[in-house]
C-alpha cells in the first residue's frame, strides 16, 4: 500500500487543519494587531500544509513564498510603522460587527456552494488508486497539452503504467499550471498583471512624499 | 497625501559600542533620518582641573596622562610647556628633542587608533582596527623602553624629560621609522580605495570652513576643511621651527577628508621624528637648576600645543605657591563636539556613527 | 609664530566701545567691563585689523573676592592673539556676564562648562545647562569654597 | 510518494532494513539484513526512517555550525593578523563547545516590557527555516532527504520565512534598537528576494526542472560559468539575505548594538548566532548546488567530498568578504538591489531566454557557447552599470539650517 492511504496522512491532515482554523480564529480575536498579523501568517502556513497534503507542492510553495514571505511580512511591517499598537484598537462599534458578520456569512455560503457544486468523485477515486480515473485524468491532461511540443510529457503512455501516470500528473503541477496560464487563461492572466501594475504605480504615487525630490 | 512616521528619540550611549567610551547622544529619528541630536557628557568627569589645585606642578603631570588616554605624551607636553612658560624655565635641548620625538610618535599612535575605530564604526569587522593596533603596539613598545609605561607615561617634566632614552631605544626607533611608511601604505591600500568606504564617507558630515573656525574646531577637522592652521607651524613651540614637514590639507571637509588628513599626518610625523633624531645632541635631559618643586611667580600663562585631536591648551594661574591656583584645560575633543549637531542632522543612523568616529574624540578628555 | 598683541594696542582699538578697558601686564591681556563685552567681542571679531575669528579658550577663575573669565582669541589671518579678561562684578553671589555665543559659536560648550563648574552665568546663552554634572548637583565644584 | 523517496540511497538503506522483505520496493532487503516489520507495517518503517533522517540532518547541521564557527573565527583571525581561538582542544577545535557551555549557563534575561510570547518564539523561528532548506539539498550523488519537484522555489519560500524571526525579535523586545534592526531586516529581505528569484529563473530555463537533484544532474558545465550574472546576483543576494557583512545592517553592532537581538542573552542569543551561521552554511550549500554543479566532480574523490570542497570554498569567500568590507548604509543597500541587481537580473533573464530558445535542451558544447555569450554580456553590463551608478557623494535628507546654527532651547534634563 502507499503512504497516501495510511493513517499518517489523516493524522497530519487533522493537525494542519486544526492549526489553520485555530490560527484563523486567533487572527480575529487577539487584541494585539501585531500578533494578529503574525497569526495570519501562521494561518497561511497551515494552508500551505493543506496544499502539501493535497499533493499540490507548487501551490504550497507559492503560498509560502507570496502570502507568508511577502504579504504578511508587509502587513507586519506596516503594523510596526504605526505606533501605539500594543494597546490594541478595538472594533469601531456595532456597525462593523454586523457588516463583518454579514460578509463572513456570505463568504462561507459561497465556499459551501462551490464545495457542493464541485464533482469530487474523480479526485477521490484517483487518490484511492482507481486506475480508470487516473487514466481518464492522464488522458485529459494529455489532450490539453498538445503532444510533441515539449510542454507536457507525461511519464509513460495513457495506459502503460497507471501508477506512474497518476504520479506524473501530480509531479508536474508547475508545468500544468504554467500551460493553463499561458494557453487557456492567458487573457485573465494578462488582465491581472495589468491590474497589479496599476496597483504598483498607485502605491508609488501614494508613497512619494509631496515636494520631496528623493 | 504624505505618509508621516512618528519621530523616535533614542539614547545612543552611554553604553553603546561606538561611543568611544561613555558618551551619550540623545537623537531623534524620523525613520532612519536624524532630526535632532544633543550630546550629553559627564559620565567620566573626575574633576581633574580641581585636583590640579591640590598637587604640585610636577605631580599634576601624572593626572594629565588620564585625560586623553590614547595620547598621554602630548597631554604631558602641553602641561610642561605651560609650567615652563609660567615659571620662565628654559628646557634643555636634549629634553626638548626627546619630547618632540615622543609627541610625534604619540600623534601617530593616536591617529592609528582614530583610523582603526573610524573603520570599525564603518562596520569593517575589526580588520583595519587590528592592523592599526598592531603598529600602535610597536609605538607602545618604544614608549615602554623610553619610560617604562605603556599608557600613562608621565614622561615629561618642566625643563625636559625625567630620563634619557636608553641605548636600545634608538635602533628600535630606526626599524620603526623604516617600516612604518609601508604599513601606512598598507592601510591606504586596504581602506582609501575601498568603494564602500568611499560611498560611506565622501560628502558626509560636511561643515563649511568658516563655521568650523567660528565654532573653535581644531586639529585634523579644521585642516580637512582646507584651513591652514597647525600650531606646530603657526605658533612653533619646542623646536618645531627647526624641523621640516608639510601640512596635509584637504578641502572637502567631509568624513573622508578627515580620514585622509590623518593618514597624511602620520607620514609627516614620521618625517618629524626622523629630523629630530638627526638633530638630537647629547647633554642633560633636564637642567640641573630646575627645582623639583617648581614655584612660579604670581601670574597666569596659557600654553597651547597641536595635540593629535586639535589644539590642547592649558591656562594656569599661579599664586606663587608650589601648586597651581587654577588650571583650566582647553580640551580639543570637547570643543570639537560643538558642531556635532550640525554635522548629524539630516543624515542617517549609520552616518551618525561614522561622523562621530571621524571627529575622533576621547571621553577622558571631554569629561576630564 | 603667533604674536601677542600688546594690551595697550587692544585697549586702544576697542576704546571707542569700552572706555574702561585696562591693559594687563603680560601676554597682551586687557581687562574689559562685563557690560561692554558684547560690543567689544563683535568689534574684535569683525574689524579687519583685529580679525579675531577664532576663540581659542574660555577659562573662568575664582579669585575669592570676584570671578574672572579669560578669553583667548586668535586671528588666523594675521596670526596674532589677545587675551581678554572680564571681571564678573564684585562679590561672589551671582557672577553674570553676557554670552559671546552670537559672535563665536565655539563658546557654546565652553560657556556651559564654566557655568557648570564655576557657576558663572552667561546671559543670552540659548542652552545654558550643566554639562559635566547632572541637573540638581549642589554647588559648583571648581569654586574655591566648594566643600567636598 | 514512497517510490520517489526510494530513489534516495539515504532513505532506501534505512527503510529497507525496517520494512518487510516481502515488500516489492525493497526486493532483497536492505544492506544490513532483512526487514524487521511484517508486511503491512511499511508506514511505520516510513515514519521511523523519516525521523531518523531528520534527526541525522539536524544534528549534522548543528555540528557543521560548530565547526564553521571555529573555522570562521580562525580564518578571520588570520585575515586580521592574529591567532584566533587556539586553547581548547587541538587548534582550538573545542572552542565552540566551550562557548556553548558558557552560553547555556548564562542568565536568561527577558526585558520587563517585552512581549514574552513573541520574544521567546523569535529565536526558535530563526533556526527552523534554515534547517528546512537542508531537506532538498543533494549532498551526494544519491543522498538527499527529499527530491521535491519544486525544490528551487521551496528554498526561496523557506528562506523568506526567516525574516519573521528578526521582525518578531524586534517587536518582542520593545526596544528601539531592536525595532530599527527589524525594519532593516525586512527592507533587506524585500529588496533582495526579487533579484535572487529572477537570477534563479535563468538556471531553471536551462534545466527545465525545479528539482535540485535534476539541476545538479543537468549541470554538465557549472552554472556559475553558464550564468555568471545569475551567479553573482544570487551570491550577493544570499549574503544580503543572511545579513552578513557588508550587508549586516540588521544587527550592525557599531550602530544598533545588536540590532534585533540586542535584548537577548544566554541560549536564546546563542540560537540567533547559530541560526545565522547555519543560514550561511545553507546559503553556501544552495549556491554549491545551483551554480557550482553540486556533488559532481572527477572520479578520484567520492561525490560527498566534492560537495564539501565546493561548500567550504563558498564559505571561505563569504568569510573573506566579512573580514574585508565595511558596512553599507541602508539606502545604499536597497538602492543597490533595486537599481543595480534588478536590472542585471532582468537582463540575464532576457539573454537566458533567448539562448534557451535557440538551444532548448543544451548539450555540453552548447552550454560552453552559452557560457561565453553570458560571460561577455555580464562583463559589458556590469561595466556599464558601474559607470551609470558609480559612487556618488552622500546627500543630506533635509537642509541643516543656516551656516551659524543656534541650538534651540530644549526641555528635559541632561
Amino acid at each position: 500500500m502507499s503512504i497516501e492511504g495510511s493513517a499518517v496522512v489523516d493524522v497530519a491532515f487533522w493537525i494542519v487543519a486544526v492549526m489553520a482554523i485555530a490560527a484563523a480564529l486567533l487572527v480575529v480575536t487577539v487584541r494585539d494587531v501585531f500578533k494578529a498579523a503574525a497569526f495570519l501568517a501562521a494561518a497561511f502556513l497551515a494552508t500551505a500544509g493543506l496544499f502539501v497534503l493535497l499533493r499540490a507542492e507548487f501551490l504550497a510553495v507559492v503560498q509560502v513564498l507570496i502570502y507568508v514571505g511577502a504579504v504578511s511580512i508587509l502587513i507586519i511591517f506596516t503594523v510596526m510603522l504605526v505606533r501605539n499598537v500594543p494597546g490594541g484598537n478595538r472594533t469601531g462599534g456595532p456597525f462593523y460587527v454586523f457588516a463583518g458578520a454579514a460578509a463572513a456569512v456570505l463568504l462561507a455560503l459561497g465556499i459551501v456552494y462551490a464545495a457542493f457544486k464541485t464533482d469530487w468523485t474523480d479526485l477521490d477515486q484517483a487518490a484511492a488508486g482507481d486506475d480508470r480515473v487516473a487514466a481518464a485524468l492522464t488522458g485529459q491532461y494529455q489532450a490539453e497539452a498538445a503532444p510533441g511540443d515539449g510542454g507536457i510529457e507525461l511519464i509513460g503512455g495513457p495506459a502503460a503504467d497507471q501508477e506512474t501516470a497518476r504520479q506524473g500528473v501530480f509531479r508536474r503541477t508547475a508545468n500544468n499550471l504554467g500551460t493553463l496560464f499561458i494557453r487557456d487563461y492567458v487573457l485573465a492572466f494578462e488582465v491581472i498583471s495589468v491590474v497589479l501594475l496599476a496597483a504598483l504605480i498607485g502605491a508609488l504615487a501614494l508613497a512619494r512624499e509631496r515636494g520631496a525630490e528623493t | 497625501m504624505t505618509l508621516r512616521t512618528e519621530p523616535v528619540t533614542i539614547n545612543i550611549g552611554p553604553h553603546h559600542p561606538s561611543t568611544h567610551g561613555v558618551f551619550r547622544l540623545r537623537v531623534t529619528f524620523d525613520g532612519e533620518v536624524i532630526v535632532d541630536a544633543e550630546p550629553v557628557f559627564g559620565y567620566l568627569h573626575r574633576g581633574t582641573e580641581k585636583l590640579a589645585e591640590e598637587r604640585t606642578y610636577v605631580q599634576f603631570v601624572t593626572l594629565t596622562d588620564r585625560m586623553d588616554y590614547v595620547a598621554s605624551m602630548t597631554n604631558n607636553q602641553g602641561w610642561v610647556l605651560a609650567v615652563e612658560k609660567l615659571a620662565g624655565i628654559t628646557p634643555s635641548p636634549r629634553g626638548v628633542w626627546l619630547r618632540m620625538i615622543s609627541a610625534e610618535l604619540q600623534r601617530i599612535a593616536s591617529h592609528l587608533v582614530a583610523i582603526g575605530f573610524f573603520l570599525q564604526d564603518l562596520g569593517a569587522f575589526a580588520t583595519p582596527l587590528m592592523y592599526t593596533m598592531r603598529e600602535r603596539e610597536r609605538i607602545l613598545d618604544l614608549f615602554e623602553i623610553l619610560c617604562g609605561a605603556r599608557i600613562t607615561y608621565s614622561y615629561m617634566r618642566p625643563g625636559g624629560v625625567f630620563q634619557d632614552a636608553p641605548q636600545e631605544f634608538w635602533p628600535r626607533l630606526d626599524t620603526f621609522l623604516k617600516e612604518m611608511p609601508h604599513y601606512v601604505d598598507e592601510y591606504e591600500r586596504l581602506i582609501s580605495g575601498n568603494e564602500i568606504v568611499l560611498v560611506r564617507t565622501k560628502g558626509i558630515g560636511k561643515v563649511p570652513a568658516d563655521t568650523l573656525i567660528n565654532a573653535s574646531a581644531s586639529g585634523p577637522i579644521l585642516r580637512a576643511a582646507g584651513v591652514d592652521w597647525d600650531l606646530r607651524k603657526k605658533d612653533p613651540y619646542e623646536f618645531y621651527d627647526r624641523v621640516k614637514f608639510d601640512l596635509p590639507l584637504a578641502k572637502e571637509s567631509d568624513n573622508f577628508a578627515r580620514y585622509i588628513v590623518r593618514i597624511q599626518e602620520m607620514r609627516e610625523s614620521l618625517k618629524i621624528v626622523t629630523h629630530c633624531k638627526e638633530q638630537i645632541e647629547p647633554g642633560p635631559v633636564r637642567p640641573k637648576e630646575v627645582p623639583f618643586l617648581v614655584r612660579p611667580p604670581r601670574g597666569d600663562a596659557y600654553a597651547h600645543i597641536e595635540a593629535p585631536k586639535g589644539e590642547l591648551g592649558y591656562y594656569v594661574v599661579s599664586d606663587g605657591s608650589i601648586a597651581p591656583y587654577r588650571c583650566h584645560v582647553r580640551a580639543p575633543s570637547f570643543i570639537n563636539l560643538t558642531l556635532l549637531r550640525d554635522m548629524l542632522v539630516g543624515w542617517k543612523v549609520a552616518d551618525m556613527i561614522v561622523t562621530f568616529g571621524s571627529i575622533d574624540i576621547n571621553m577622558g578628555e571631554v569629561d576630564r | 609664530m603667533t604674536t601677542s598683541l600688546r594690551g595697550e594696542q587692544v585697549a586702544s582699538m576697542i576704546s571707542a566701545f569700552a572706555h574702561e578697558a585696562v591693559a594687563g601686564h603680560n601676554e597682551g591681556s586687557v581687562w574689559v567691563g562685563a557690560e561692554s563685552w558684547p560690543a567689544v567681542a563683535r568689534q574684535l571679531h569683525d574689524r579687519p585689523e583685529t580679525d579675531f575669528k577664532y576663540l581659542s579658550s574660555i577659562s573662568a577663575v575664582d579669585y575669592i573676592d570676584h570671578f574672572e573669565v579669560v578669553y583667548h582669541l586668535v586671528s588666523l589671518r594675521h596670526n596674532h592673539g589677545a587675551v581678554v579678561k572680564i571681571r564678573c562684578g564684585e562679590g561672589r553671589s551671582d557672577p553674570v556676564i553676557p554670552s559671546c555665543m552670537p559672535v563665536w559659536r565655539g563658546a557654546e560648550l565652553q560657556e556651559r562648562e564654566a557655568y557648570d563648574l564655576m557657576g558663572v552665568r552667561f546671559e543670552g546663552h540659548p542652552n545654558l545647562k550643566r554639562v559635566m554634572l547632572w541637573e540638581g548637583f549642589p554647588g559648583h565644584p571648581h569654586r574655591k569654597d566648594f566643600l567636598r | 510518494m514512497t517510490d520517489a523517496f526510494l530513489e534516495n540511497a539515504f532513505f532506501r538503506n534505512i527503510y529497507c532494513n525496517l520494512a518487510s522483505s516481502a515488500s516489492p520496493r525493497c526486493a532483497g532487503g536492505g544492506p544490513f539484513g532483512d526487514g524487521m516489520f511484517p508486511a503491512g507495517m511499511e508506514w511505520l518503517a516510513f515514519l521511523i526512517t523519516a525521523f531518523v533522517i531528520i534527526f541525522l540532518v539536524v544534528n549534522a547541521a548543528l555540528l557543521a555550525v560548530n565547526i564553521y564557527i571555529w573555522g570562521e573565527r580562525r580564518l578571520v583571525a588570520r585575515l586580521q593578523a592574529r591567532l584566533g581561538p587556539n586553547r581548547w582542544g587541538p587548534y582550538g577545535l573545542l572552542t565552540p563547545i566551550a562557548d556553548l557551555i558558557k552560553i547555556l549557563t548564562k542568565e536568561d534575561i527577558v526585558p520587563a516590557a517585552a512581549d514574552r510570547l513573541v520574544f521567546n518564539l523569535a529565536p526558535v523561528l530563526i533556526v527552523v527555516p534554515v534547517l528546512l532548506v537542508f531537506a532538498v539539498i543533494p549532498f551526494a550523488s544519491s543522498t538527499w532527504v527529499a527530491d521535491l519537484n519544486v525544490g528551487v522555489l521551496y528554498i526561496i519560500a523557506v528562506l523568506s520565512v526567516g525574516s519573521y524571526s528578526a521582525v518578531m525579535a524586534g517587536w518582542g523586545s520593545q526596544n528601539r534598537y531592536a525595532m530599527l534592526g527589524a525594519f532593516r531586516a525586512v527592507a533587506l529581505l524585500v529588496s533582495y528576494e526579487l533579484p535572487m528569484v529572477l537570477a534563479l529563473i535563468g538556471v531553471l530555463m536551462i534545466t527545465g526542472s525545479m528539482s535540485l537533484v535534476d539541476v545538479v544532474h543537468d549541470q554538465n558545465v557549472p552554472f556559475a560559468l553558464v550564468q555568471p550574472l545569475g551567479f553573482l546576483i544570487f551570491l550577493i543576494g544570499s549574503v544580503a539575505e543572511i545579513q552578513r557583512p557588508p550587508f549586516d545592517l540588521a544587527e550592525a553592532e557599531s550602530e544598533l548594538i545588536g540590532g534585533y537581538h540586542t535584548d537577548y542573552s544566554g541560549i536564546k542569543w546563542g540560537l540567533f548566532q547559530a541560526g545565522e551561521f547555519m543560514a550561511t552554511i545553507a546559503s553556501a550549500a544552495i549556491i554549491t548546488t545551483l551554480f557550482l554543479s553540486g556533488w559532481r566532480g572527477w572520479g578520484f574523490l567520492p561525490s560527498h567530498i566534492w560537495f564539501l570542497i565546493k561548500l567550504v570554498a563558498v564559505l571561505f569567500a563569504m568569510t573573506w568578504l566579512r573580514g574585508t568590507l565595511p558596512r553599507l548604509r541602508i539606502d545604499q543597500v536597497t538602492a543597490f538591489a533595486w537599481k543595480g541587481l534588478l536590472p542585471l537580473a532582468a537582463l540575464n533573464l532576457v539573454v537566458s531566454g533567448v539562448l534557451s530558445f535557440i538551444w532548448p535542451a543544451p548539450g555540453v558544447a552548447e552550454l560552453w557557447v552559452m557560457a561565453i555569450v553570458n560571460l561577455a554580456v555580464a562583463a559589458v553590463s556590469i561595466f556599464t552599470l558601474g559607470l551609470l551608478l558609480g559612487p556618488r557623494p552622500g546627500e543630506r535628507t533635509t537642509p541643516a539650517g543656516s551656516a551659524v546654527f543656534m541650538p534651540a532651547k530644549r526641555e528635559g534634563t541632561a
